[in-house]
């Protein structure tokens, strides 16, 4: 039931480490189409293709895979199949691509704010599938070094806060001022080998759970 | 495009998040429109911006458009509730010489008992208990007299309620003109962070998902504007969505922070935020989840129960009508423009507009519009249960 | 030079305000096709379309108009053609969606690095056009939110920065500690109603010139 | 799918910042490569770690795969410089009590003219001046050598040069072992931050544009692993571009804070990164730009010129033949590589390989492989211009 599971392209093994060949799962429940899809990939590119012919099976793929691009096929989903399909295919891991035959429902705004790096109405085209993937992946990478950015500069924030949290923590239950507290944190932190907002971290929780 | 500027007013607390999200995080600008944020200095002065048309929309305490439909106070405009803004967030403090008798009469400050702190502050206060509220139509007029009448104290005949608006709050506990308080956050920390007060309970432990704040509007340009109504709801819907994301919280206290809005170190506001409180100048710490809820379990849906339940506190100590009340007062909370304003967004909506309040102890899926919905526990802290009339 | 510049659709004033009809600037060389994509786009819905022949009077148009979208037809761009377009389209300010029919440079790339929110090889079909918009507007959008929250978190990273070499500053300045630097920023940030990071980052900008 | 994981070597200095951007930003993943960063105590830790395979590539010195080419130090083992990591950020700093004497005869400590602070460090060092750097082959030596020897002392003859591992600088300067040093930072400002040291001039005022680290591999890997070694180069480029975003400086300093990469505060490396250097422990601040350079002016492509430049200077200093010695030194700048690995990207590339290295004194656009490039000024404090034999 999940398809035709060939795989057009063997990992090879170079120097003892795997190829950087691109893996991609493509859902394709028309396997003429399908054929056709692959074909085209195969011209553009060393492609690792698995083709699964229905979607119940992907979460499982995905998790046997680990591919690095997911194209989806799927005539006309409702909402509730667009973002089961979605979730199912980690487009926060991954570029993954959504080809629709019709937007009845106008899922447009569902699909990307559900993170496919792509969601295109005109059913998967072997011809245009290259391009597609191609943008696809340039904008998953943009869009997560936007992501990690932010990840990076919050853990910054918070680590501050945590430390600013924590001296006064120190300052009320020691009577301390603000330098001897820090000092006593840093003092803390290298004793322990630590860096000071993981010391700072912790005794902020050490507190909530004593509270 | 920005098919409009729409000048919104608000008191600084913490709660007016959705609406200062709305506008800085570019949600407004999405649906095409520009929020004008105007800051009052009280609740009486926000609800006479909006009735005489000086701003479009307001963050509003939710009885106030209720009590204006029951004829009690206000300039006889009507208004209506068009989505709740967010549920909780309240905290009730005492003065730091109650705190200590209470303490001395064995009272833990566990903040998650209302029995036994409604207990501990009946035994402890002198009498009257005077009390500051922030406006005298206010979801913390109504925990207070809902809790201390269940314990006792019958409320309001028996104590001294004092309007107080919010910023002001702190010094009227340390001048000793009230003894305790209930008041929006984060109103309640800067009395611990003043050295001036102990908060004893949050909100949520006398009603464990009361409609706190609501967007208002004067309800004649409810039915002039739809289009723009809808676009102003579903931004706010979108702000208080972001809001629940776990990485908003501290950059909201940031936003919050700024002068042109509440002027107060984001450190203070984080703790409204995160749950996480500081109830004591000694710098103890509790931790309350749900502690003000801006999207989860359908926060911002208005419920015509949760208006009723209001509305007939509200007949019953004003001895009119019950009937009455509470036809007018379920009117006041327009689920049904909720409803259009965001059937073309993702949102959730549940299949029915009355519940019955208090009933859920934990997390339960009820119907929705499209698939099923999680409603959160909302019950009192004496297990009452009420039946709305109105659906 | 720069086109048919007809509009479509006339501002529509809704109780003295202007309508929020998408205004929408598409760039379009071959005024058939433009015709085609005009027809498609009103029947879709209710749009304020300007239609311009050559993407040399693009910058100006938009700093004219305004709009809320911007489509560009260009048959095969060379890559400083694509990246002065992608900038005078202002991508960072609207959602662009770019049509190429082909894309013999590979700048699909180079393209979603500029900014573009969409980058369609195919060249524009009318009856695609419009799924393609909302798609690079919903794109478009998520990605502004993120670069809001991005931006608003550097804010408060920055200023807590600030802050704190301003007290380093004064301590040294003023031979004080931690709390009573922090007191006197207070201080004079209330004095003047000003934000405490305001009065820091003044301190240190003057530091900066006096150096 | 990740083809390899590479294991990099690095010492904890500023100039990391590519590598361990290149890892935590993610640019090493979306070129389908993992990289870990090992983290050496000294240069030739981290040269052995190279020659010997312990790791696949190495932030290192510019001259010391130069130096390996003309048979000096190292272990025999080929290296390539296959892209430069940064131009300039290094810093020259005196003790307190050299900086006093400096003071009281007049020197202002303007931190930009290398002509009068290398005159007023002559007059008032003690004899022999005991300088540290962190290793022999160093742009650190070439920069003090140069200075010195075009001021009228003849170095390396007439100092006393100390190898000092970076980390360990301030300590030595506070244990008396040295007068002054050149060193990367944070290890200047950390001298400042100690309070043990004064900065006296930042490298780049006494060569503009100094390649001062590259990205070391060993030329048989070169040979070997072309895809894998494209790779590498693409994403530290990328994570160099990054580097060159108004906003990425901050957030930088953050990254490189952690304690597996420098273990300091973020404030102090927020100082190399702006620009913005403290000099002295009483807070005086200089801003140098230009300090640190990760991309901008074709920063990271690997001019035969320059690695010619170098290996000239080794040669005069060890005697072996001029010729030679260009020609080996100008084969271990691999812009062949550099361009070959980048050709797939946005990076606009120099239609040469080799310049006239000092001959710019202000922005010039040059001719790019497409179109035109900007070369940032080159120019030594002496007004020298380098003419390469070899390109």
């Amino acid at each position: 039931m999940t398809g035709h599971g060939f795989t057009s392209h063997r990992k090879l093994a170079v120097a003892g480490r795997m190829s950087a060949a691109l893996s991609i799962i493509v859902v394709e429940p028309d396997r003429d189409r399908a054929m056709l899809i692959v074909d085209s990939l195969r011209e553009a590119g060393e492609y690792e293709i698995h083709v699964i012919s229905e979607p119940t099976g992907l979460a499982r793929r995905i998790q046997a895979l680990m591919p690095d691009v997911v194209l989806i096929d799927i005539e006309s989903p409702s909402r509730d199949m667009l973002e089961e399909l979605a979730l199912a295919s980690g487009p926060l891991e991954r570029p993954v691509a959504m080809f629709v035959d019709r937007d009845d429902a106008g899922l447009t705004d569902a699909a990307i704010e559900a993170g496919v790096s792509a969601y295109v109405v005109d059913g998967m085209q072997p011809q245009r599938v290259k391009p597609i993937m191609d943008a696809a992946i340039a904008r998953f990478r943009m869009f997560q070094r936007m992501r990690t950015e932010l990840a990076e500069t919050k853990r910054a924030l918070e680590e501050r806060k945590m430390i600013d949290r924590a001296k006064g923590m120190l300052m009320k239950a020691r009577g301390v001022d603000e330098d001897e507290a820090y000092a006593l944190l840093r003092k803390t932190a290298m004793d322990q080998g630590r860096r000071v907002a993981e010391v700072a971290a912790a005794l902020v929780t050490a507190a909530g759970l004593l509270g | 495009m920005i098919a409009a500027t729409l000048s919104v007013g608000f008191l600084p607390l913490v709660d007016a998040a959705p609406l200062i999200v709305a506008h800085e995080m570019g949600f407004a600008a999405e649906e095409s429109i520009a929020i004008e944020l105007r800051r009052a200095p009280s609740w009486s002065s926000v609800r006479d911006m909006l009735s005489f048309g000086r701003v479009e929309a307001a963050h509003m305490l939710s009885p106030v458009p209720v009590a204006a439909a029951l004829g009690l106070g206000g300039t006889g405009t009507p208004l209506s509730a068009v989505s709740v803004l967010s549920a909780n967030g309240d905290v009730i403090g005492v003065s730091n010489e109650l705190a200590a008798r209470m303490r001395e009469g064995g009272h833990d400050f566990a903040f998650n008992d209302a029995r036994a702190a409604g207990a501990a502050l009946i035994t402890h206060a002198a009498r009257p208990l005077r009390l500051g509220v922030p406006f005298p139509f206010s979801m913390h007029a109504e925990l207070l007299y809902y809790w201390l009448s269940a314990l006792g104290l019958p409320a309001p005949q028996s104590v001294d309620i004092r309007t107080v608006p919010p910023s002001l709050m702190a010094d009227a506990l340390e001048a000793g003109e009230i003894d305790a308080f209930c008041v929006g956050e984060p109103w309640g920390s800067m009395a611990v962070e003043n050295g001036v007060g102990t908060l004893l309970l949050p909100g949520n432990a006398i009603w464990r998902f009361s409609p706190e704040k609501v967007l208002a509007v004067r309800s004649d340009w409810a039915d002039a504007e739809p289009e723009l109504m809808g676009r102003l709801i579903r931004a706010v819907w979108r702000a208080g969505r972001w809001l629940a994301e776990p990485g908003s919280p501290m950059l909201a206290a940031e936003l919050l922070s700024r002068s042109q809005y509440l002027d107060l170190p984001p450190e203070i506001l984080d703790r409204a935020l995160t749950g996480r409180l500081v109830i004591s100048p000694q710098g103890e710490e509790r931790t309350v989840p749900g502690f003000v809820e801006f999207h989860h379990n359908a926060a911002t849906f208005p419920w015509r129960s949760q208006a009723e339940w209001i509305g007939l506190q509200l007949a019953a100590r004003t001895g009119l009508d019950r009937a009455t009340a509470a036809r007018s007062a379920a009117s006041v909370f327009r689920s049904d423009i909720y409803r259009a304003a965001l059937a073309p967004t993702r949102a959730e909506l549940p299949g029915a507009s009355a519940k019955r309040e208090g009933a859920l102890d934990a997390p339960t899926a009820v119907p929705g519009a499209s698939g099923h919905l999680t409603l959160g526990p909302d019950s009192f802290f004496d297990g009452r249960i009420f039946e709305p009339s109105q659906s």
